[in-house]
């Protein structure tokens, strides 16, 4: 198992729900996403566990893009991840938030 | 150590089981009276019959001796592994013999389970660990699957399994680590025959295994999680 | 001078038949005296083709030439389809043939390439089943031919049922060159439901002990189908059947593929295209173009093969199919393939590695797999004379601003994700292929679709239209435009590929309109084997291990 | 989006996960979650075992309306470790039921998916199973019926097979199996000879829906959509016996006549025969509403 941190500055205020947000299974190729609200100092959380070891520079690009499509802020992500590819990843996260914006608004 | 010897060691006062096709069936005298004995030997795998015969027995002692306490005997290698039983429906045959024991423990008949030979999943699950309280003899095996086969299926290395095996009661096959899990309660050492007096008339109305996993380390979060999602 | 002898092919078949008849004199030979026969009718050194393609193998010929006296029968050269069975190895490995010339080796890769290495097997050729059929008339004709039918009558005529395939070209190259055709044949009847192959062309009959072997190659189970491969399959639709209104074309195997016929019913049907796509195939019967053909989409599919399962299915529906008077399917693989080549406006399929020129390759190293038909599908067809909007259309994309004589262009389309399972990168600097060339001394690196025939390449980020790139860099940066999160794909620039997004080089779902929250296996208009029955009224039989009721 | 009516159909209970079958069998918006994700009551016995963890362990409970009737609800994700039971998973399926005694709810729902104990905390899900069926009989006797739902990809075995048996009534879909030991299982121990488990058709035969359906196993089988699932759970919920010795006498003959009729059979097929079932053969390929037709009258009497 590895585990991963990343941590993205945002501007965007968007408030999510009370309630927090799961999308997708830990199987094989597969992963959960679990979004809550969390008062981080304006910052995005992800914290990745991975059965893939030493895949870190890919979660990073792959984050990196994703909080820069979506500017988010005082949002704690976490993943189980069943050594998804990254189109899955990339998948879910969109899912996720498009779970968690819904239901905010 | 083998049936007979284990019948005359509980029951020095004598008994009345016999032993068809490894099912055991019969009653034992104690000096607390009598009390009714199911079991199997010669490490029975478990299949239709023996577990309709089984749920015989249970019912007939329920019709009969209605609150007599009942001595489970465990000596299974678990369930008989074939295409028949399966098509026969063979977990609705073990759910029913577990449904007649529980039928029995509401009608206030105790139920003791002593583990005297081999434990194994499915025929354990269904019979002896549906008991009050379930006790074992030092030299008995109790266990889901022994390593090997579990590194097969899991797809992990066995020498990994075997190394955490030393540190975690959670999957190492052994009496021991039950007793750390709260599965199994007590060693029974010998004399038997006061071993099982001492637990008869002892009549939990709880199931005790959460908790005794709890206070023993063996299982830390059952207890507290079901507790939890009990209260609500 | 000595007067030359034209005849001696013909005398020689004489002298072979002649000692056969010491095993038997019956055109129908029994099947125990199989292996005797061989002795008597094969020759040190022969060119023996032994039939068999991905789905039907004359399996107990096979099996009979490899148990041959090798002191009698040996370096024999065989040319045949493809190496799938432990027979075909093992001709080898007893030293009964030494050189081979093939198209395929799929299973058997692995051991093909350990006994290349031992010195065992001389490999001539690894080719297209095009060019092995064209070389079985020109260099490569075989003296004998072991092959496999359905059924047999009395006077040698041959049904070979709807997986007529590979023989009736291998049966043409050896019967009318002084060569020898042995069948075998699940059974022997009195009357045939048609003729595939006529009774003179064919020498010897014998019934094996079991029906031959039938791959369901062609099977894939909606149940197995993801959001990503719907995603893409979306794409494809919108984005090149629709805006090309492609009407002629051919599916590769895959998973890929089989999602894109699943959304035909579905979301084709809205976009409205039905009667504008899709109207015409070069395809095995895919189970899963059950319901496009069922959703009237599809007016008629010409097959290299049948597929298991599939025969009462493609007998009902004769406007569809090519089917005999018998009511049954007939299948040409030859034809179907020269059909593929020049024919059709499209080829999609799917492919383990790209390299940044859009090279494509299956091979993994440690494995000899070759080509099978691929190569010839996915490649533009240079000789192509005719015209039709698709091909127009493409043409002038690839043309644009060049001035050379007006052609047209067939599209040639890969899709796969940019990481296969176990996050193995589809997109590489270096395919295998190179070394693979290296450690086996082949000619060329084994390249499936070349770079130069490739116009869009597919992934889950989008589509790149290689059409329309005009340098080898645009090209690449093109490529790395749709290859993810792989090492080529990080190493895009951003600039670069806003740039080629705006050109519409670089498509992006979004760019095509294709909603990705659409892209789920509600979408399919099958998502298990039992929907495909459903769809086909209970027509399409699936084999067992396909079933879950 | 324009058209799609080609794909108007309902949602796959098959196809579902384990939340998204809790989303669409209750009312909408009723599900309130016991012990969520965001708990983060994993197992700790998987990380040291290299095997991720699930925030939920595999298993959603919690409480929810269906058709205004108060329910408590499990549902197991087959997606996540086959479903299979460790000392978490097991625990909150156990405090549910416990629960269900002082709440009374109508009912609960099990929606079962699962391999049974899971292997990687073999010892602690053995014995959590074992507490799962004490705390089920436990929650019968005291009024509360339990139903158990199956229909997924990895369907019903192991000791939650014995679970399922010991539920008030089943409901199971076509595609739905359910058993004690997995086909693979018994090929991996017997050899193939006794079960070949990549005879997908022999394996449905063996286990799937139809044939527990026919010996009276499970008391609906239904179409593969959460509606069908959600229709015969109110059918079959005021339905239910109590556990009681004329009820377990009843299933006892009722057993006892099954092993006498048909413990010699070898093959689903054989039994549907014997059933009286004219061209048995038949059934596996017919649609839900013709079996049911073919079927009546036909099979063991319901337990």
């Amino acid at each position: 198992m590895e585990h991963l941190q990343f941590e993205f500055k945002g501007s965007a205020n968007r408030k999510g729900c009370q309630k927090t947000t799961l999308v997708g299974v830990v199987s094989s190729g597969n992963l959960e996403v679990m979004l809550e609200n969390s008062e981080l100092q304006g910052l995005c959380r992800i914290n990745v566990s991975t059965s893939s070891q030493g895949f870190g520079e890919i979660w990073q690009a792959v984050l990196n893009d994703f909080a820069a499509r979506y500017d988010l802020s005082n949002l704690q992500i976490s993943i189980n991840d069943g050594g998804a590819t990254p189109a899955v990843v990339c998948l879910r996260l969109d899912q996720a938030l498009e779970n968690y914006l819904e239901a905010s608004s | 150590m083998n049936i007979e010897t284990l019948l005359s060691e509980l029951f020095p006062l004598g008994h009345s089981v016999t032993n068809i096709d490894s099912i055991l069936t019969g009653y034992g005298t104690t000096n607390k009276g009598e009390i009714a004995v199911l079991g199997t030997t010669d490490h029975l795998a478990v299949g239709v019959e023996a577990a309709l015969a089984l749920a015989t027995s249970a019912l007939g002692v329920i019709k009969n001796d209605p609150g007599r306490p009942i001595l489970l005997l465990v000596d299974t290698q678990g369930q008989r592994l074939s295409l028949q039983d399966e098509l026969l429906g063979i977990n609705g045959y073990l759910a029913h013999l577990a449904k007649c024991l529980e039928l029995a423990r509401q009608r206030e008949h105790q139920l003791i389970c002593l583990v005297y030979a081999e434990a194994v999943s499915g025929g354990f699950l269904s019979f002896g660990m549906m008991a009050d309280e379930i006790h074992s003899l030092p030299e008995a095996k109790v266990r889901v699957m022994n390593l090997p086969a579990m590194a097969r299926i899991t797809k992990l290395p066995l020498e990994q399994l075997e190394e955490l095996s030393r540190t975690s009661p959670c999957f190492a096959p052994g009496v021991e680590n039950f007793i750390k899990l709260g599965g199994i309660n007590t060693i029974w050492q010998q004399p038997l025959a006061e071993r099982l007096v001492e637990v008869i008339g002892m009549k939990l109305d709880e199931d005790q295994r959460r908790h005794n996993g709890f206070v023993r380390q063996g299982r830390k979060l059952a207890f507290t999680v079901a507790q939890r999602v009990k209260a609500g | 001078m000595a007067i030359k002898k034209w005849d001696t092919q013909a005398e020689n078949r004489r002298d072979r038949l002649q000692r056969a008849a010491s095993i038997c004199t019956d055109r129908i030979v029994p099947a125990e005296r199989m292996t005797a026969l061989l002795e008597e009718l094969i020759e040190p050194g022969d060119r023996v083709c032994l039939e068999g393609n991905n789905q039907k193998q004359a399996d107990f010929l096979a099996r009979c030439l490899a148990q041959v006296d090798p002191q009698r029968i040996f370096d024999l050269h065989m040319v045949q389809s493809v190496i799938a069975l432990p027979a075909h190895i093992e001709l080898f490995e007893r030293g009964i043939a030494n050189k081979v010339d093939f198209s395929f080796s799929g299973p058997m890769g692995a051991r093909m390439a350990q006994l290349v290495a031992a010195g065992k097997i001389q490999i001539g050729a690894i080719h297209t089943y095009l060019e092995l059929f064209g070389r079985y008339f020109i260099d490569l004709t075989p003296k004998v031919s072991l092959i496999v039918a359905h059924s047999a009558d009395r006077q040698g005529n041959l049904y070979t049922g709807p997986n007529t395939e590979d023989t009736p070209t291998i049966v043409e190259a050896t019967a009318f060159k002084s060569g020898i055709v042995v069948a075998q044949v699940n059974q022997i009847v009195d009357q045939l439901p048609r003729v595939d192959i006529p009774a003179d062309w064919v020498d010897y009959i014998t019934e094996a002990p079991n029906p031959h072997t039938l791959e369901p190659l062609f099977t894939r189970d909606p149940a197995q189908l993801s959001e990503i491969q719907i995603l893409m399959a979306m794409m494809v639709i919108k984005g090149i059947y629709a805006e090309y209104s492609v009407n002629r074309l051919n599916h590769g195997v895959g998973f890929n593929a089989a999602a894109i016929e699943l959304l035909l019913p579905t979301y084709a049907e809205s976009l409205g295209l039905k009667g504008k796509i899709c109207r015409h195939w070069m395809l095995n019967p895919h189970p899963t173009l059950i319901p496009a053909i069922e959703a009237g989409f599809v007016e008629s599919v010409y097959s290299p093969g049948s597929e298991l399962g599939m025969e009462d299915y493609v007998s009902a529906r004769p406007d569809v199919f090519f089917n005999g008077s018998d009511g049954s399917q007939r299948s040409n693989r030859a034809f179907s393939h020269a059909a593929g080549h020049y024919a059709t406006d499209l080829f999609i399929g799917s492919t383990l590695q790209m390299d940044l020129q859009g090279n494509s390759s299956t091979v993994t190293l440690d494995r000899i797999t070759g080509f099978g038909g691929a190569p010839n599908l996915g490649a533009d067809a240079r000789g192509r004379r005719h015209a039709s909007s698709t091909w127009l259309k493409a043409g002038r994309e690839a043309q644009s601003g060049l001035s050379a004589a007006p052609r047209g262009r067939k599209l040639v389309v890969q899709i796969m994700e940019t990481y296969r399972e176990h996050m193995q990168p589809t997109f590489v600097e270096r395919l295998d292929a190179w070394e693979m060339m290296e450690n086996t001394g082949m000619d060329l690196p084994p390249i499936m679709v070349y770079g130069d025939d490739i116009s869009h390449v597919v992934t889950e980020e989008g589509i790149a239209n290689l059409l329309l790139c005009r340098t080898e860099e645009e090209r690449s940066e093109a490529i790395r435009g749709v290859a993810g999160y792989t090492p080529v794909g990080l190493g895009r620039s951003h600039r670069a590929v806003e740039n080629l997004r705006d050109r519409g080089i670089i498509r992006r779902p979004e760019d095509l309109g294709v909603d990705h929250r659409l892209a789920t296996r509600d979408l399919l208009a099958a998502r298990s084997i039992r929907e495909l029955v459903h769809w086909s009224g209970g027509l399409y039989q699936p084999p067992k291990r396909f079933r879950n009721w | 989006m324009s058209d799609l009516s080609g794909i108007s159909r309902g949602h796959s209970y098959y196809e579902a996960n384990a939340r998204q079958r809790i989303a669409h069998l209750l009312d909408p918006g009723s599900f309130q979650e016991v012990l969520g994700p965001a708990e983060r009551l994993t197992s700790p016995h998987l990380e040291p075992l290299g095997q991720p963890c699930s925030f939920d362990d595999g298993i959603i409970i919690g409480t929810g309306s269906l058709n205004g009737l108060q329910v408590l609800v499990a549902s197991q994700e087959g997606g996540f470790m086959g479903g299979a039971v460790g000392e978490v998973h097991g625990a909150k399926l156990t405090g549910l039921l416990e629960r269900a005694v002082n709440e009374r709810p109508a009912a609960v729902l099990l929606l079962l998916e699962s391999g049974g104990v899971r292997l990687h905390e073999a010892n602690a899900g053995l014995i959590a199973i074992s507490e799962v069926i004490r705390a089920l009989l436990a929650t019968r006797v005291a009024g509360v019926p339990v139903l158990g739902l199956i229909g997924g990809a990895y369907g019903c075995f192991g000791g939650m097979g014995i679970v399922a048996r010991c539920c008030d009534a089943l409901i199971i879909n076509e595609e739905g199996r359910l058993g004690l030991s997995g086909p693979d299982v018994i090929e991996t121990t017997m050899g193939v000879e006794e079960f070949d488990s990549s005879d997908r058709a022999l394996v449905w035969r063996t286990l799937g829906g139809k044939h527990r359906y026919l010996l009276g196993e499970v008391q609906c089988l239904v179409e593969d959509d959460i509606d069908a699932f959600h229709t015969a759970v109110i059918k079959t919920i005021n339905t239910v016996q109590p556990l009681s010795l004329e009820s377990l006498e009843q299933e006892h003959s009722s057993l006892t006549r099954r092993l006498a009729d048909y413990g010699q059979c070898q093959d689903g097929a054989d039994i549907w025969g014997e059933m009286g079932i004219d061209d048995p053969q038949k059934l596996p390929l017919m649609d839900i509403q013709s079996f049911m037709v073919t079927v009546a009258d036909k099979g063991q009497g319901k337990l």
